[in-house]
């Protein structure tokens, strides 16, 4: 999992990732180096995870608007 | 089943009241040969037997219209009530009149004879056909002018107009009759009508004897079509009914028995028709509340909420590590600063801090102790000095004395000495070079 | 029965097959569709019953060996 | 019955699958991804579903109506 | 390690060599010259470590930066 | 030692020598000459001496006065 | 010893004589002959003391005379 680019991720493997990363942090023996690179892919994964999660979000309003909008329409034409 | 429980006063009312409701009961004829004839007071007690069957009857005030010729082993036609008599338990014919009735002994026992002789060809085990519900045409074996046709004619007009109604004419009474009857009712049976009805209004045993007819039992018997038989009254029996599929007690009853109750049908229909209404209404509602139903559960399963938690999630996530990597820092650097405050105390500081000050004090005492021993030294001298001064020998010459040296030897005595001799004499600040003039000695 | 057209059927078919379809309506596993192609049957049979109901009057005919003759029946004649 | 198009689905085929969709999206492990899916496939059965109940309560409304309609003129043809 | 240039080193490598080069100042028998060398390298690691670390902090401030603007763009986009 | 010339003794081996001579000063048999002698000797080893610290001291003072210099700046860029 | 010149002697040789010469004068039965002869040499090894005495206060005086003269240069060329 670890070769995939973070663009091609899922959610689910892009959060795994990032719990990964946090838990790479915590070690106590990770060098400086290391923390700054573990921190620069934690802050990719979590842009990755925030746009595939604002993109979800978007996604159901649509549909949901689509819905409530059809459903206002259909009472109007069923006229109940 | 459970069982009901009443007392005798209920179940008696019960029987009452059944029994009352029934109208043949309430108006009717009853026909059979008299017996245990007696009186009590005016009225009289009796009873109508047929075969082994038995009527208890009861006729009040009945020496005043009694027909005198009537005894145990009369034949009698009874009309009255059946009622029950409740303090008894029993129920009896309470009889208005009584008639004497032909004697009809030879065509009865004819009538036992055909009706024993078919029951053993087993013409009465005849399986029934079923009357059409919707009958198409019926057939009606009858006389053209009867009240029976008629009233079998009307009967149908009023409940279901929708058939069609042949008549197959045919004389009712008569020695001809059964023969006509047998060719009506096969033209009928021919005509493919659903259902064919044989009837004729009431009358004397003669009168309906020729449904009591071999050939037409027979007949009736062969019938492919269901026959329904309306002979007579309730009362009557003749043997037509027997093979007949249904046996109606009138003709109007032939023809209730061959077809449906258009207001009962009617009523079928509407009903049927508002219950595939209703059923729609409640399939469309059903379907309706299921989709809701699923529409509220997609709803709450939609994944608005778990996008919240997994947004959350996400966030705390990016917290912890901006969190984390801030400590990892903050650490490093905190150490880092001790390791700046080591270097900024360490030895080398120390050293050059302390060190230039201590050689200074070295150097200081190196000072002092060489300064000390050298004016310690002058001192010593000092005071060798003046204690060599002290003893100065030449001290006296201060006072006036004078020594004197001959060739540098000091002269301490005359002796020794002669004239001329040279000498000299030292005073205190200066030498006198002289000669011995004179040589004394002490004392001389 | 079914491949009958409803114009066609007699007043007993037409019955018979009102209370097949309200039976078939009411079977638990009936669909939707099925249920509004039953509902239409139904009414349509409704409607002929009803027609064939209101049309009808009784023809009343004596059967003279091979000939038929109608016969007027007056009620009134008839009147006891 | 999965490769079937929504818009050629029975109502029955469609309210099951819609069952089936919310039961999948119960299910604790499914993804973010597929949340997302099956709430658009779920959203599309429901409005098939609408869509066909809709229909068929207008369908059943005209054919109550042309009845009443007809019923109407046959009581006046009829006079009663 | 001890040969490896204090400008190649890493923040753990030059943070280690620090500590080791502390301990080594402070030994009874270190000489002046030797104390002075010991001085100087210290002090060139420490600043070798301080110059990471504030490499690090910059850089961890830049990603945060682009990433605070970053979301202010999307939340812009998004119409929140 | 005692051959080693002044000029090539190290820090250490001079301050020891400085202290070796000034506690042969002390001693009670010492000759005039003797002490005049060594009195001179303490004299070139302290101007060793001091010459050595002072040296020292101006390069390890040197070197912390650019660090500290440094720490400011850096302090000023810091923001803390 | 006393065979010694005097002008050969060290300081400490020549105190020592000037003191036993010192005691023999102040013995009673010396002459004045004696006396004299002791005054002499008591003189001779007085001024010799006093010779030697003087020039290692000076060679002293001139030893720190130096000194000062470097430390002050010193000073100035540190500057402090």
């Amino acid at each position: 999992m670890e070769n995939k680019k973070v663009e091609e991720m899922s959610f689910e493997e892009c959060y795994n990732e990032l719990e990964e990363t946090l838990k790479a942090m915590e070690k106590a023996d990770v060098t400086l180096e290391e923390s700054i690179e573990l921190f620069k892919k934690g802050v990719a994964l979590y842009k990755r995870c925030k746009f595939l999660i604002d993109s979800a979000s978007l996604s159901v309003k649509e549909v949901l608007g689509d819905l409530e909008k059809e459903m206002e329409v259909d009472e109007d034409d069923m006229g109940r | 089943m459970q069982t009901i429980e009443m007392g005798v006063a209920e179940i008696t009312k019960r029987l009452i009241s059944v029994i009352e409701k029934d109208q043949i009961f309430q108006n009717i004829t009853v026909r059979g040969e008299v017996s245990n004839f007696k009186f009590s007071g005016p009225h009289a007690y009796f009873s109508l037997k047929e075969e082994e069957y038995l009527l208890n009857c009861v006729m009040f005030n009945a020496i005043y219209r009694y027909p005198s010729g009537v005894k145990d082993g009369t034949l009698v036609k009874a009309s009255g009530a059946i009622k029950v008599y409740p303090k008894r338990g029993t129920y009896q014919l309470y009889t208005e009149s009584i008639v004497e009735g032909k004697d009809y002994g030879e065509l009865y026992k004819k009538l036992e004879q055909l009706k024993i002789k078919l029951k053993n060809e087993g013409i009465f085990d005849k399986v029934k056909k079923e009357i059409p519900r919707f009958p198409k045409k019926i057939a009606v074996v009858s006389s053209r002018t009867s009240a029976a046709f008629h009233d079998v004619v009307k009967t149908i007009k009023k409940r279901y107009p929708l058939t069609t109604i042949l008549l197959f004419h045919t004389s009712v009474q008569g020695k001809e009759a059964a023969a006509e009857i047998v060719n009506a009712l096969d033209a009928a049976d021919r005509s493919g009508a659903d259902v064919v009805l044989l009837v004729r209004g009431g009358g004397s045993i003669e009168d309906l004897w020729n449904f009591n007819e071999e050939i037409v039992v027979k007949k009736v018997y062969a019938m492919k079509t269901p026959v329904i038989t309306g002979v007579g009254h309730e009362v009557d029996t003749t043997l037509v009914d027997y093979v007949a599929d249904r046996r109606a007690p009138t003709p109007t009853g032939a023809a209730e028995y061959a077809t449906p109750d258009l207001l009962e049908i009617k009523k079928n229909i509407e009903l049927s028709f508002s219950r595939i209404v209703d059923d729609m209404d409640q399939k469309i509602d059903e379907s309706l509340t299921s989709i809701e139903r699923s529409k509220r559960r997609l709803d709450f399963l939609s994944p608005k909420r778990q996008i919240s938690i997994k947004e959350e999630k996400v966030y705390e996530a990016f917290s912890k590590l901006k969190g984390m990597l801030d400590n990892t820092t903050r650490e490093k650097y905190n150490l880092l600063l001790r390791n700046f405050e080591a270097l900024k105390h360490s030895k080398i500081v120390r050293t050059i801090e302390l060190v230039p000050e201590r050689l200074d004090s070295k150097m200081k005492m190196a000072k002092q102790r060489m300064s000390n021993e050298i004016s310690q030294k002058v001192l010593s001298l000092e005071k060798m000095e003046m204690s060599l001064n002290a003893h100065d020998p030449f001290e006296p010459l201060r006072r006036g004395y004078a020594m004197v040296f001959k060739d540098e030897k000091l002269v301490k005595s005359v002796y020794g000495l002669k004239k001329s001799d040279e000498i000299k004499l030292k005073l205190l600040d200066g030498k006198i070079l002289s000669e011995v003039m004179e040589i004394e000695e002490n004392g001389k």
